[in-house]
């Protein structure tokens, strides 16, 4: 990890939406006091999942989303709340996004040329034939080879991992330094996931780009991510060096993530969780994971617990955790 | 033992009627399912494990057709019953869990009315109270408090609802469950839970499951037996290994673990395999797998494979076991 | 290696990647609409619209009287060798009549359609692509405009412009048609504006402007194209409606012109049905062309509604007598 | 809440709708004076014009003072006095001809509704089956008739001709309305062709609209797993696939109740039928003010209160309508 | 032409409750004097009183698509056709005959040098409540008039400036000046209401319903429903008891839908406007089935004498011999209007004031009218068209309300006329409160206006359209000759002095031509003999045989008698 000023620097930031129930419409916080930062050239994966707040995050280091509170810093300028259109040009330069879906995130009346040719145009100021060849190298990179025909081509015409990669082939084409990358390969083959995970890295070394990389998958997580952050009710619960994280969980969160997750621990003999989600509304009070805890205590559903360091590097928030000096694991957690 | 065999699928053929033709989306797959037992079948998407689901249930969506081969549950040709005797035979004998809990519930009835409705067709004396007592206790089965037999299906999580609809699959002990993908959309946590109940009833019960999934870890970790699909063919069916990267034979079974990111600390070799699947009108000859297969020989390109049948798995390819390994060719 | 995946397998790369020989595929609104000839019930629609408006385009050559020559000749004769159509109770020729009269009434719907279809997407679009203020006040609008009575305004706003000639109809009909389309196209454009593929857009540093442009709204043709079918549709029947209740000049000729005639003619109680028949099947045919078409556009743009394959008769016998032959 | 929010929009919209019918006919060039002149040819002395002005209350007061006058007499109920039928109060009228409207308009738009939607729901059901494809056509065709014409060819041949039904009026003369069997039967007899005319040009759009949804929910998976889980045909085919996929019509079917308060100008006026819609188009064309402002009054109203009680209604029939999330 | 206002017409009601203030709206005095000694229709009825058994009349007199229960006749918006069987006015001066009706007066005598008009009121008068009538209603009727000015539809009170009882059965109308032509309005158009009902009435008289009329009439309400409302006899009817028992007056909302039930024979009276009327109605029972269309005023081409070009008397002139009159009749007006007198007259109706020697018809002639342009120094452009000597172009706009299809077709037709000889005519149909409008303020070139010039006399039609300032005189001609004319001709009660005057005023308009008379415009009137005969034909055109005309109602009905 550098030392130096991290490329994303974000500290305590809250975002609340207005939803409609029953009863007339309320807040929610799917983001709540998250602070975080990513170094130019690394990845941080953001594991959780649905509704754990992950890909609201995400929307935000792009500001498709505004925080309500707290504070963004992006490429050492505050875009917590900027608002003027230039500004976020400029932010959007720096920062590229990768959608989940490959099949909604291309325009499909589009072809996959006339998705980059506008963008190389407006940010590398190519034109005529070197436009033309730029966009087939883009393509190239991807893997997407030969590029001039890719390019004539329609989404309809290609498979989901070959959208992905025009996805990421459009993102690049900003020449950006960051890339959120929203659970790319989870709508994918699993044939094909690797092959994805593996473009990615190689961008990384190769334009020395930072990644946002959202999942639910921990293996992906930990294979993907320099270091790994745990998100849960819209709170970070579990920070650290991705290893570390997935070696040694320390909250139960995790460790409840982990032994689900399928080939991994996983027996045919267990106990049935409460799988109630988390109380997303204003104005809850401690741990979100509490109602759902195997070591929950009275203290968890009154204060939340604070992002405390165990480890050089690794940060739990468990009353449990970092307020008992005994941490006893309850769930299997050794892999196989 | 003497094991009974609910489901006898033998040479099972669909094909889907497109403009530029028949697309044959299942390819004479054969496999019988015993008593209590659960086969998984897996494949990527658009290998034909859900329209083989389908098939045997009888429900082909339209354009498609069974064009060869035959389906028997619990002795009867699925396909040679009237209509009447279709419909009863439906849910008393086999039932099945859909792909997408969240669709599969009719938005504008109660999970109570859902019960009523599937009683009522087949138990058509039953009483109202007997019909909400048997219910009740159903959603106790799947840990559901019977309360939630008011609620509309919108007012569900998705997890719920998918123990809901296990709860209708089982509500008439059939002797046969199909689960296609019942897992697919819900979190981890969730999806392991739904799987320990799934386990925990078809103990308790006792029926057999066909359970199609996309993910080999989890169906490795429920079946009994693991089918593995490519490209309509029923290229694999063994006995499920924990020990996954060793229990599999077919090299297309192994590319899938070896592309699986793995979460053993130090384990970070991971590889996809190339290409992509065939498209059902451009289908290689020979076998369907060998243009992205690392091993291939001449004869993958020239003949279909054979079905190879050993001890605990079978497997259509003209590769030998060390071949399929990858010890005598190296890529 | 997979860093390539596809090269060793991906038949295209097998070809010389020639770029001048690249195959440029059709863009998908022109496949649609390829698809939707191929549909029997939209091809009966082109072919019936085709005839009507081939009539209307050599109007001037199939008439087989002076159109401006009233009263010249002896009224209502029963369709002949010389009046294909017979004559009106005024001594016209009611085949003259009709050809010029498809030819206004057609071109009115056209002209109803362009106006209805543009104002409905523009604000539709905008707003529904936009929120915010502009689509509260044009909803509310929307909303408003939905409320009132349609027939009666129009016959309210129509009677009080002097003279009104078919461009005061057209303007009329175009003007009061669009709020329905308009809340349709702005519900659709309300769900692309969370499209991932729109996000991208603006992530690549475009306007909203021209997100809308070249994003949204070729994404929205079929809806478009299915809204100016029916304004057609909309715009002959409300001129027909118009000019049978006598509001629009009687000179223009004009199906709706020419039922008002007859009617005015007590062309039925005199028996001469060619003089009341022709207009009000030619609307009839036209209406149900273009319901036709539109009928076509739906079954195709929709995957959801696309009729399910039969399988061929012969794969269909081969296989009943395989089962046959095994005993199923 | 959700249901406070629609009365609070409805109440809105109310008030909205009658200023605009307030403005909309002042905004017109012209008033009820130079409508009658016009009428009488020009004839009128202007001392008798005096006379008229003065029965009709025709003053220059500022617009907002009549703005206040008028929301005032609405408030206290006064719809005012009529000019065509000075001095009959304009409720008197309504009072008159909307009773009539609505049994003949009203039970049309409810049976073609019914009917439509039930051959469209087995037209969908047995798709491309032999009911399905004579059906499809059918409805077509006759909803692409124009009404008024298919009216006249009836009322000419089953009327005149045949002398089958009744040419005009909804009841006999030298009947007074009465709920016994003999005059309800006289009603419905009188009732007949200009219903047979409304309801045959309106079976084929619920009919298509109902076809196409219901299609489309055929293939919803809540369908095929009731199918799997062999309840009997007809409960899936009603209770399930039709009871989803009629949701989408039951607005339209608001809308075009909401409609039916209006009236039908030509259909009422082909059968000197005394409904609400002929004496609305006459109250625009003599610039009858409080007339038309008070028809267009309580078309807005009815149709607010349709859609409003539509949307209460909807959302029983759809659990889900009211409580679904929308981020701000 | 209510046959052709078609649906444009608006309700009915309006159009014809101006009719039916026109249709008193002519006249003059002279023969005021004698008119006690006609012969009232009425009185021969009251012989024949068995009339329960006879069969009802259904009557179509105005379309409407429902009735209003309105019986007041002063209600001018909504004055019923049948008020004029209910209620009555003094007396009726015809206006297709120079007869004139004594109703609930007898007598009439001009004094104080015509400014004064003692009229003798009828003895032994019910109301048709049973309560006696006297001159008191008279005067009652006329003062009510004058407090309530909205209930003075006829501008009554413009004229006069007292009204008052003289004796027990006189009533003594005092003009503001000599204006003796008015006085057919004064009391041939204003009905006689009840003191007794109407004294008691709350507030603005004009606003009240009249639910239960009680008239003097011939006819009393019976039914009403909004399709459909009956009258019937009124057993205590001063001229006895009507020979039809019973009249039916349905609600009938179109032209075409009243066309039907014409055919059909369910109307017996009608004043429908019907193509092929021979063929459509008349054959289908021919003993039975009459019509009768009396010519009541002209269609003009009326110039905007103001436009310099039209103000040429040779430019009108020639226009007036290119307009192929009989092809207007025959093809615009399907031969029920025959074409005009170059006099003015409407004939034959006042066949007794042409002033002999004068042309009897308009004749085509194409060369000639060129050559009056030609001599005019009017030169034919390339385009066909010609140009004055200042070079301006005769190119004109002509006018006719839209949807009046008869004019309409009228328009092109001249169009076609004038073409040849090289006027440029541009047809247009303006809505016709715009139409109306433009006469109005006349802002036209040129304009198809019909004037209702039919009355007892030709003096008010000539009045309307010829004298300066008169709102109807939409051409804006003024001939001092002629405006004289008319005033000695209002001043006396003298005939032989009001023919010297009309003929200098005939004389004049056929010099000069400020209108150009196409055809007669005709009342449209159908009827059926089958159960009742005496109806007023072209042999014997008593009163207007229109159901439309109110008061000729009722003067009509007691002149039928059963057919058998």
């Amino acid at each position: 990890m550098s030392t130096e000023q991290p490329f994303v620097r974000a500290r305590d930031l809250v975002i609340r939406f207005r939803v409609k129930t029953d009863h007339g419409s309320r807040w929610i916080t799917p983001v709540d006091g998250v602070s975080f930062d990513v170094s130019a050239g690394e990845v941080l994966a953001l594991v959780g999942e649905s509704g754990s707040g992950k890909s609201t995050l995400g929307r935000t280091l792009v500001r498709l989303n505004e925080p309500t509170s707290g504070s963004l810093q992006i490429g050492g300028r505050d875009v917590t709340h900027t608002r003027r259109s230039r500004d976020l040009k400029e932010l959007r330069r720096q920062v590229q996004m990768v959608f989940q879906d490959p099949f909604g995130s291309l325009n499909p009346v589009r072809s996959i040329g006339q998705h980059l040719r506008p963008l190389v145009r407006k940010h590398q100021g190519f034109t005529g034939q070197a436009l033309e060849d730029k966009v087939a190298e883009l393509l190239e990179i991807v893997g997407l080879q030969p590029g001039v025909e890719a390019a004539v081509k329609y989404p309809h015409e290609m498979s989901g991992g070959q959208r992905q990669r025009v996805a990421i082939a459009r993102a690049l084409a900003v020449n950006p330094t960051f890339i959120v990358a929203d659970e790319p390969i989870s709508m994918l083959d699993v044939s094909i996931r690797a092959d994805i995970l593996k473009l990615l890295n190689r961008l990384k070394d190769a334009f020395h780009l930072g990644y946002l990389y959202i999942t639910h998958d921990l293996a992906s997580a930990r294979y993907f991510g320099d270091r790994l952050m745990v998100l849960y009710g819209g709170q970070v619960m579990e920070t650290g060096d991705a290893d570390a994280v997935v070696g040694a969980p320390k909250h139960p969160y995790t460790q409840l993530l982990l032994s689900a997750t399928a080939g991994h621990g996983f027996t045919r003999k267990g106990d049935v969780l409460n799988i109630d989600a988390p109380n997303l509304f204003e104005g809850r009070k401690g741990c979100p994971f509490a109602h759902r805890c195997p070591l929950v205590m009275d203290v968890c559903r009154d204060v939340r617990p604070p992002l405390t360091a165990v480890d050089k590097g690794h940060q739990v928030a468990c009353h449990a955790v970092t307020g008992a000096s005994v941490h006893t694991p309850v769930v299997e957690t050794s892999p196989s | 033992m003497a094991r009974r065999p609910v489901v006898e699928v033998e040479h099972l053929s669909v094909g889907y009627m497109t403009p530029r033709g028949l697309a044959t989306a299942v390819d004479d797959v054969s496999f019988t399912i015993y008593e209590n037992e659960i086969v998984g079948v897996v494949g990527e998407s658009g290998c034909g494990k859900s329209t083989l689901a389908n098939a045997v249930m009888r429900l082909l969506g339209p354009g498609a057709y069974v064009t060869g081969g035959r389906i028997r549950v619990d002795g009867q040709d699925v396909y040679r019953m009237q209509p009447e005797a279709l419909r009863q035979f439906r849910w008393t004998t086999m039932s099945m869990v859909f792909q997408s809990a969240m669709n599969v519930l009719n938005p504008v009835k109660t999970v109570a009315s859902h019960f009523e409705d599937t009683f009522l067709a087949h138990v058509p004396n039953m009483s109202k109270r007997e019909i909400a007592d048997r219910a009740a206790e159903l959603l106790r089965l799947v840990r559901i408090d019977p309360s939630r037999l008011r609620s509309y299906p919108h007012e569900l999580s998705g997890g719920m609802r998918q123990r809901v609809v296990i709860a209708i699959a089982i509500a008439l002990s059939p002797r046969f469950v199909i689960m296609d993908e019942p897992t697919t959309a819900l979190d981890v946590v969730v999806q392991r839970s739904i799987l320990e109940s799934i386990m925990e009833l078809q103990g308790q019960i006792g029926f057999s499951v066909l359970f199609i999934s996309h993910d080999i870890n989890l169906v490795t970790a429920i079946s009994n037996r693991v089918g593995v699909m490519y490209a309509g063919r029923l290229v694999e069916l063994s006995e499920a290994a924990f020990d996954a990267s060793g229990g599999f034979h077919h090299p297309y079974t192994q590319g899938l673990l070896r592309a699986i990111p793995k979460l053993a600390v130090g384990e970070d070799e991971i590889e996809g395999i190339p290409g992509s699947p065939p498209s059902p009108f451009d289908m290689p000859s020979g076998c369907s797998f060998h243009p992205r297969c690392p091993y291939r020989k001449p004869e993958c390109s020239m003949r279909k494979p054979p079905l190879v049948v050993a001890e605990n798995y079978q497997v259509e390819c003209h590769l030998t076991p060390a071949e399929r390994r990858g010890e005598l060719h190296v890529h | 290696m997979s860093d390539q995946p596809q090269a060793p397998v991906q038949p295209a790369a097998s070809q010389p990647a020639l770029p001048q020989k690249i195959r440029r595929p059709r863009p998908q609104w022109l496949q649609t609409l390829a698809r939707v000839f191929r549909e029997p019930k939209a091809l009966i629609g082109f072919i019936i619209l085709a005839l009507f408006i081939l009539i209307a385009i050599f109007a001037p050559l199939l008439a087989t009287h002076d159109p401006m020559q009233e009263g010249a000749l002896p009224p209502l004769q029963p369709p002949s060798k010389q009046f294909l159509f017979g004559t009106t109770g005024y001594g016209d020729d009611v085949f003259t009549q009709w050809v010029y009269a498809t030819r206004t009434s057609l071109s009115i719907g056209f002209q109803v359609a362009v106006i209805a279809t543009a104002l409905s997407v523009i604000l539709g679009v905008y707003s529904g692509f936009k929120g915010g203020k502009v689509d509260a006040v044009v909803n509310w609008v929307t909303q408003v405009m939905l409320v009132l009575p349609g027939y009666p305004l129009i016959i309210m706003i129509s009677s009080y412009i002097p003279n009104a000639g078919s461009e005061a109809i057209v303007w009329v009909l175009g003007l009061t048609s669009w709020p329905g389309a308009a809340r349709m196209k702005r519900a659709q454009a309300m769900t692309y504006r969370t499209r991932d593929f729109v996000l991208a857009a603006k992530l690549g540093g475009f306007s909203d402007f021209r997100n809308m442009l070249a994003e949204v709204f070729p994404n929205m043709m079929s809806l478009v194209f299915n809204t100016f079918i029916s304004m057609i549709s909309w715009g002959i029947f409300g001129e027909a409606f118009l000019r049978f209740l006598g509001i629009g000049s009687t000179h223009t000729p004009s199906w709706g012109n020419m039922l008002n005639q007859a009617q005015n003619g007590n062309a039925l109680m005199q028996g001469a049905w060619w003089w009341f028949i022709p207009p009000g099947l030619s609307i009839t045919l036209v209406i149900l062309s273009l319901t036709l078409i539109n009928y076509g556009i739906d079954e195709v743009s929709n995957p959801r509604l696309q009729k399910p394959l039969k399988l061929p008769k012969a794969l269909r016998r081969k296989l009943q007598a395989a089962a046959g032959e095994e005993g199923m | 809440m959700y249901y406070i929010k629609k009365l609070g929009n409805f109440i809105l919209l109310v008030w909205v709708a009658i200023t605009l019918n307030f403005l909309l006919p002042h905004l017109m060039p012209g008033n009820p004076m130079e409508a009658l002149v016009a009428k009488s040819q020009g004839k009128i002395d202007p001392v008798v014009m005096h006379a008229l002005a003065l029965q009709f209350g025709i003053n220059n007061k500022p617009l907002w003072q009549k703005y206040i006058d008028y929301m005032t007499q609405l408030l206290h109920g006064n719809l005012g006095v009529s000019i065509t039928y000075y001095p009959v109060h304009v409720s008197t009228i309504i009072g008159q001809s909307l009773p009539w409207t609505i049994i003949l308009v009203g039970v049309t738009t409810v049976l073609a509704f019914l009917i439509g939607t039930l051959i469209g729901i087995v037209a969908a059901w047995r798709r491309n089956k032999l009911f399905d494809s004579l059906m499809g056509p059918l409805w077509m065709f006759m909803g692409s008739v124009p009404q008024f014409w298919l009216a006249l060819l009836l009322l000419y041949y089953f009327g005149f001709q045949l002398g089958w039904f009744p040419q005009m009026h909804s009841y006999s003369a030298g009947d007074a309305p009465s709920f016994t069997w003999r005059f309800l039967g006289d009603a419905v007899w009188h009732s007949i062709l200009p219903g047979f005319a409304l309801l045959i040009t309106t079976i084929g759009g619920w009919m298509l609209a109902m076809r196409n949804n219901m299609i489309q929910v055929v293939s919803d998976d809540f369908v095929a797993f009731a199918k799997a889980r062999g309840l009997r045909p007809w409960t899936v085919m009603m209770s399930y696939a039709a009871r989803n996929a009629v949701l989408p019509s039951v607005t339209q079917f608001a809308i075009a109740l909401g409609y039916a308060v209006g009236g039908q100008i030509l259909i009422e006026e082909i059968f000197s039928y005394p409904g609400i819609g002929y004496q609305l188009s006459q109250a625009v064309i003599s610039q009858d003010y409080p007339l038309m402002q008070g028809i267009f009054l309580i078309i807005a109203v009815v149709m607010l209160f349709v859609n409003f009680a539509v949307d209460i209604l909807y959302a029983r029939m759809d659990p889900r309508v009211g409580t679904e999330e929308a981020s701000a | 032409m209510e046959g052709t206002l078609k649906k444009l017409a608006a309700t009915a009601v309006v159009s014809t409750a101006a009719v039916a203030l026109l249709a008193g709206c002519g006249g003059q005095t002279s023969s005021s004097n004698a008119a006690g000694g006609t012969g009232n229709g009425a009185s021969n009825n009251a012989v024949q009183t068995s009339s329960s058994s006879n069969p009802p009349l259904t009557i179509l007199a105005e379309e409407s698509s429902s009735w209003t229960d309105n019986f007041n006749p002063y209600a001018v918006a909504n004055l019923q056709t049948p008020n004029g069987t209910i209620y009555e006015p003094l007396f009726y001066f015809s206006t297709t005959s120079s007869k004139v009706y004594n109703l609930l007066g007898t007598a009439m005598q001009w004094s104080n040098d015509n400014k004064t008009l003692t009229v003798t009121v009828r003895d032994g008068v019910k109301w048709n409540d049973g309560q006696p009538f006297s001159a008191k209603d008279v005067v009652f009727t006329y003062n009510l008039l004058k407090q309530y000015p909205s209930l003075d539809t006829q501008a009554v009170w413009k004229a006069l400036s007292d009204v008052k009882q003289v004796g027990s059965n006189q009533v003594e109308f005092d003009f503001k000046s000599v204006q003796v032509p008015f006085s057919q309005i004064v009391v041939g158009a204003v009905p006689i209401v009840p003191e007794h009902i109407w004294s008691k009435i709350q507030g603005d008289p004009s606003k009240w319903t009249d639910p239960n009329p009680v008239g003097t009439g011939p006819y009393m309400l019976d039914k009403f429903n909004a399709q459909t409302y009956t009258l019937k006899a009124n057993p205590n009817y001063w001229g006895g008891t009507p020979a039809v028992p019973e009249l039916i007056y349905p609600a009938i909302s179109s032209a075409q839908a009243a066309n039907l039930q014409l055919t059909s024979g369910k109307l017996d009276w009608a004043d429908e406007f019907l193509q092929n009327i021979d063929k459509l109605y008349v054959s289908k029972d021919p003993t039975n089935r009459h019509y009768f269309f009396p010519p009541v005023a002209d269609l003009n081409l009326v110039p905007n004498l103001k436009n310099p070009l039209l103000a040429n008397t040779a430019v009108r002139q020639a226009m007036s011999l290119a307009i192929d009159r009989q092809q207007i009749d025959n093809v615009g007006e399907f031969g029920y209007e025959k074409p005009s007198n170059p006099s003015g007259l409407v004939l034959p109706n006042e066949q007794d004031w042409l002033k002999p020697g004068l042309s009897t018809t308009f004749t085509v002639d194409i060369a000639k009218a060129n050559a009056l342009l030609d001599q005019a120094g009017f030169k034919k452009g390339a385009d066909g068209i010609r140009v004055s000597p200042s070079g301006q172009k005769l190119s004109f706009n002509l006018i006719a309300p839209n949807g009046w299809t008869d004019w309409n077709e009228d328009e092109t037709l001249i169009a076609q006329d004038l073409k040849q000889i090289g006027i440029q005519i541009n047809v247009q149909e303006p809505q016709q409160t715009d139409w109306s409008n433009a006469l109005l303020n006349h802002q036209f070139d040129l304009a198809l206006e019909s004037g209702l010039f039919a009355g007892n006399t030709p003096y008010q039609g000539f009045r309307n359209t010829l004298y300066p300032g008169m709102q109807q005189n939409y051409e804006q001609y003024d001939n001092s000759v002629v405006a004289k004319a008319l005033d000695q001709f209002a001043s006396t009660t003298d005939p032989s002095t009001q023919k010297q005057a009309m003929y200098t005023v005939e004389a004049q308009f056929e010099k000069d031509l400020p209108v150009i008379p196409l055809v007669y415009a005709a009342e449209w009137s159908q009827y059926s003999t089958k159960d009742y005969t005496g109806w007023p034909d072209a042999s014997n055109p008593y009163v207007d045989p229109s159901p439309a005309t109110a008061f000729a109602d009722a003067i009509v009905l007691m002149n039928l008698k059963p057919a058998h």
